[in-house]
């Protein structure tokens, strides 16, 4: 709280609202668990945690800090749940489970959950949408000013989660301003340009798959790079083996992507990996006017057609 | 007997050519705000006090490695090194890795010659870190920010310039021929602000934990739930693996060019939080979830590396806390170790009580 | 560079481009020689993965082509692809992949003439772009 | 083992035949090449095999060291290497490291009993043992051999079970899965055959190699007839790369199958986690 905001008794903050309604949810048995952000290693820092028990309610912060997608924490709880099939001693993704989560949403990763539910991974009422607006994340990268906001944050006009169950706080005002110009600037530069900040860029990566694990959409059993008969892709960390592994995963998030960053603020070694996700949901959005995490009922754009689809670039 | 010196701050090229004509020369790079580790030429190109987010085992043991070439049914091994191998600026818990690493790839019934080739002979120049960050730990795995375990020469950063110090002969025989002649020695204001720098470093760390005890607990939890419930934690990804400075593990792939029957077989760093790591090509995996792959990078790490070489394979660098996407902190988990086994351990006395009374 | 020939994979169709290049071939219509055919049972088998490894692998264009829209073997593969090829164009030329490296058309079993003109068409573009090198693997002796 | 341990040393195929019925396993005589010289080992070694551009395996050497003219493996057709080394024809050079890791204790069996028990195509180091065995015969004590497949036709080395169950100094018991036409042998699974044959643990040791699930049912039995868990010895396999303890994913606990085994005395293994 700024001092000489306010002199009236200072309103719950988000982080007091939230635990509030964690500690409603667990009580009144609306929650099994309550999925959400901890303080991390450091105060610049949160990190996924599994509330299970009301006493450790006021573990439970949102602010700048929470950064990472909950959803691979959410699907790795609920799969946990799922038990181990027996024989193979790896979970069972058949199996069902009655649990219900409950799940922190900000407005990208309520995105994320309405597309999960919309391609089959999550039952709806499996999961508890406890939504909070978000002003953005801090720039996870080293930068040392809170007033600085991931790239992916800057440009998003997905505040508040399209779908929750309970809202805790005030929705955020939605930012004006066209989403995609990050993306026109970058497409001014000629294709040798272009060409040489993606290869400088992609230079960084290590192969440690960060992004696609942190990656709410990126739930394959067997991701392609880790199928053997074939070997698609060669395993060293140079390139083109790392380009086409972004380039693939990329493609493969298409018209899924919600533009969470998590991908980006995941990265070990700041590899600006959203710029093309985000050129492909402009090209998702304009070309075929489906924009990801919005109905848990449209059919993704990429696994529909219309017959009326523009084919200019065909032969 | 070790020997100090002044180096002023624009003066620092010339260590940095008198090193570049002799070793091939690592040292941390600013790339974007993220510091790695790449050849250096040149003093400018350096980013020195950052702490490294790339590992300083790429100098000698790179991401991939070309074991051999081939052409049809005839191998060839890789040719040998023109310069040995020199970094500089790299912090006292990296230089300690390369200790650690060298028991592994330099000891044993079998030497690996592809590190030999870039270890034997080299040079390191460690920077005393006069910035622990939170996530920084050394001091609890027996270490500290200006230890001198693994470094030839030691430099701290004095303000305008930096004191370098010999920690090993072959880092003073270097000294000695790199600055043969205007060699400038610290005053005692130079050595004071050196001392006020180690001294604030050292302030600057958390206190130590005692960490003594987690290998005689691990012994007792190989079926404990604690794994499980870490692993939640876990995306399973490399991150930790790769920028880790003692993970060591590595993969083989042969890589043929298309159309034809020449290629490389190369080793590339591994991660055994990939299931890949273990999968058999029957399909069998020993290690099929997340539970059975924490476990063995935490055993690994603070049990069996103990029990091969004495020693545990952590230097208390922090980069696995730092740049992980989930922000799990191995210290917590050994906390946790600590804390379970201190538990399983009233649990048996308390049996055995029991059995007394009993009896 | 001037004797250089585009080295060009082609990903046909079962049920219309290839049975157009066969229609080609025993029509004795000239065409580039520069064009190898993968034959697949259908222009939505083909998976984006194809065309960037053909890519790395030293190809240096790629036509992929099936049957007209409406004229699907297996009634819509060619209208999810078309989708497919949309987001791969876009998204190769975004990060700096020439136009023309990759092309797509529809020829039917009909199409001999099309056929060629397509196998031309792309030849000409792609030799104009030259050799591929963005995306290229080339095994060196590594480090 | 040259001084760089990564580099294989070329080796042609000899002789390659087809082991078994459903021809899966393919047996292959490698004669050393012009620049490899002959290596000395002993019975539970492995060695790599390397096809080049597919890359590598690791097999036991399934000849004993007393047959000096050629080694011998066995390979079971399951991934990319294994495929490519099953179309490869004699004449054809492939590449070699080893030999690798610790063998069976063929000195402390001196003057003793050794029991052998073996299931399906695991059964490739202990025809290495038993050639040994029976190359040096009267060094050692009574030895008998307990050994099963599935069906009559997975049996590894047929010719050669059926040659030393005509000696007279080498007991041979073998069983099948399930009864089979022409088959007047045992019937049922080798722990059950194992009890049957009861072999006295007096002065004796065994080897044992098989499927994971058939040496869990069988080490149970042994222990009974009361063969003490230090002189009971099995030979573990991992997915391994580099064979010579760097690359970090074969180990069992702080051991590491390629350097540390792959033979371990049941002591050992029960005295790591990941043992069994």
């Amino acid at each position: 709280m700024k001092a000489g905001k306010s002199q009236t008794p200072s309103p719950k903050s988000q982080a007091e609202q939230l635990r509030e309604t964690a500690r409603m949810l667990l009580k009144e048995e609306k929650a099994d668990l309550v999925v959400g952000y901890e303080r991390g290693s450091s105060k610049r820092r949160a990190r996924p945690v599994v509330i299970r028990d009301e006493k450790d309610v006021d573990r439970l912060i949102f602010d700048n800090t929470c950064g990472p997608s909950l959803v691979p924490f959410l699907r790795k709880t609920l799969r946990a749940a799922k038990g181990r099939d027996s024989k193979s001693q790896t979970p069972n993704p058949k199996a069902e489970t009655s649990l219900r989560v409950a799940v922190v949403a900000k407005g990208c990763d309520g995105r994320a959950l309405v597309q999960q539910v919309a391609e089959g991974q999550l039952k709806r009422d499996q999961v508890v949408i406890v939504g909070v607006g978000c002003n953005g994340m801090r720039d996870s990268r080293r930068a040392s000013s809170d007033e600085k906001r991931d790239a992916s944050c800057e440009r998003c006009r997905y505040p508040n989660p399209p779908v929750y169950d309970v809202f805790v706080g005030e929705p955020v005002e939605v930012g004006t301003g066209d989403e995609f110009a990050g993306v026109a600037e970058f497409e001014k530069l000629a294709s040798a340009d272009r060409w040489a900040w993606f290869e400088r860029e992609l230079a960084k990566c290590i192969r440690c798959y960060a992004c696609r694990n942190a990656c709410p959409m990126c739930y394959c059993e067997e991701c392609f790079v880790d199928q053997t008969k074939p070997l698609w892709l060669g395993k060293s960390a140079e390139r083109p083996d790392t380009t086409l592994f972004h380039l693939v995963r990329a493609l493969h998030t298409a018209g899924r992507c919600v533009d969470c960053g998590a991908c980006e603020r995941a990265c070990p070694l700041g590899v600006r990996l959203g710029l093309l996700n985000k050129r492909l949901e402009q090209e998702v959005r304009e070309r075929f006017g489906y924009t990801a995490g919005l109905s848990m009922e449209a059919t993704p754009a990429l696994a529909t057609y219309s017959e009326e689809d523009k084919q200019e670039f065909i032969l | 007997m070790s020997s100090s010196l002044r180096i002023a701050k624009p003066d620092l090229d010339q260590l940095v050519s008198a090193l570049t004509s002799r070793y091939q020369l690592f040292g941390p790079v600013d790339v974007d705000g993220v510091t790695v580790l790449r050849e250096v030429k040149s003093a400018d190109e350096l980013a020195l006090g950052a702490a490294l987010d790339g590992p300083v085992k790429a100098a000698f043991f790179p991401q991939t490695e070309t074991l051999l070439t081939y052409d049809g049914t005839t191998s060839e091994a890789p040719p040998g090194r023109d310069k040995p191998t020199a970094v500089i600026g790299v912090r006292p818990c990296d230089a300690r890795s390369l200790l650690l690493l060298d028991k592994v790839f330099g000891t044993g019934k079998y030497r690996d010659p592809l590190w030999q080739r870039r270890h034997d002979d080299s040079l390191v120049i460690g920077l005393g870190c006069s910035a622990p960050l939170e996530t920084c730990f050394c001091n609890s795995m027996g270490s500290g920010p200006f230890d001198a375990e693994g470094s030839d020469i030691m430099l701290t950063d004095i303000g305008d310039a930096f004191v370098a110090e010999s920690c090993t002969d072959k880092g003073e025989r270097f000294l000695k021929t790199a600055y043969k002649s205007q060699v400038q020695r610290p005053s005692q204001a130079d050595l004071d602000k050196a001392g006020q720098a180690r001294s604030k470093a050292l302030a600057a760390l958390a206190p130590a934990a005692d960490y003594s005890g987690v290998k005689t607990a691990l012994a007792k939890l190989w079926e404990s739930a604690l794994w499980d419930e870490i692993a939640l934690g876990c995306l399973s990804c490399g991150a930790c693996a790769y920028l880790c400075p003692t993970c060591h593990c590595f993969d083989v792939q042969d890589e043929t060019a298309p159309g034809t029957q020449q290629g490389r077989r190369v080793r590339i760093w591994d991660t055994c939080q990939a299931s890949l790591f273990t999968k058999e090509a029957s399909g069998h995996n020993p290690r099929p979830g997340s539970k059975e792959r924490m476990r063995q990078r935490v055993m690994h790490k603070f049990s069996y590396f103990v029990d091969n070489f004495g020693e545990t394979a952590c230097v208390g660098c922090g980069r696995c806390i730092r740049l992980c996407p989930a922000d799990f902190d191995v210290r917590q988990v050994l906390e946790r170790v600590k804390a379970e086994g201190r538990r399983t351990k009233d649990e048996e006395r308390g049996t055995k009580k029991d059995v007394r009374h009993a009896g | 560079m001037s004797d250089w020939e585009p080295k060009i994979v082609a990903f046909l169709c079962n049920w219309c481009s290839y049975a157009g290049a066969d229609l080609a071939g025993v029509s004795r219509i000239q065409y580039p020689p520069n064009v190898r055919v993968v034959r697949v049972p259908c222009s939505g088998r083909v998976n984006p993965l194809f065309v960037l490894k053909s890519l790395e692998n030293g190809f240096d264009g790629v036509l992929v082509s099936g049957c007209h829209p409406g004229d699907c073997h297996y009634i819509s593969g060619n209208y999810i692809a078309r989708r497919k090829f949309a987001t791969l164009k876009t998204a190769l030329e975004f990060i700096g992949v020439e136009p023309g490296r990759v092309q797509f058309s529809w020829v039917s079993a009909g199409e001999g003439e099309k056929f060629a003109q397509v196998v031309a068409r792309v030849t000409d573009d792609v030799k104009k772009l030259g050799p591929a090198k963005r995306l290229v693997k080339t095994i060196g002796g590594g480090q | 083992m040259p001084d760089n341990p990564y580099v294989p040393i070329p080796v042609r195929v000899q002789n390659v035949r087809i082991e078994s019925d459903d021809r899966t396993l393919r047996t292959f005589d490698l004669a050393f090449g012009d620049d490899s010289e002959p290596f000395e080992y002993l019975p539970g070694q492995f060695c790599q095999l390397s096809i080049l551009g597919k890359g590598e395996a690791a097999f036991g050497i399934a000849s004993s060291p007393t047959e000096r003219e050629s080694l011998r493996f066995t390979v079971n057709r399951v991934g990319t290497v294994t495929t490519a080394l099953h179309y490869l024809k004699e004449g054809e050079e492939l590449g070699l490291r080893g030999p690798l890791g610790n063998h069976y204790p063929v000195e402390k069996f001196k003057g003793q009993n050794v029991v052998l028990v073996g299931g399906g195509f695991a059964f490739t180091t202990l025809r290495s043992l038993a050639a040994y065995l029976l190359a040096n015969r009267s060094d050692y004590g009574d030895i008998t051999v307990i050994y099963g497949a599935r069906r009559p036709g997975l049996l590894l080395y047929r010719n050669e079970l059926a040659e030393w169950e005509k000696r007279g100094d080498v007991k041979v018991h073998l069983t099948i899965d399930e009864p089979a036409a022409g088959w007047d042998k045992a019937v049922g699974f080798v722990p059950a055959l194992a009890e049957k044959v009861r072999p006295s643990p007096k002065d004796a040791w065994a080897v044992v190699c098989g499927p994971p699930v058939m040496i869990k049912y069988t080490m149970p039995v042994l222990l009974d007839l009361g063969f003490a868990q230090d002189r009971i010895y099995t030979s573990l396999e991992r997915r391994m790369k580099c064979g010579v303890g760097k690359c970090g994913r074969c180990n069992i606990g702080p051991k590491y199958v390629c350097t540390d085994g792959p033979v371990f005395s049941y002591a050992e293994l029960a005295s790591l986690p990941e043992g069994f």
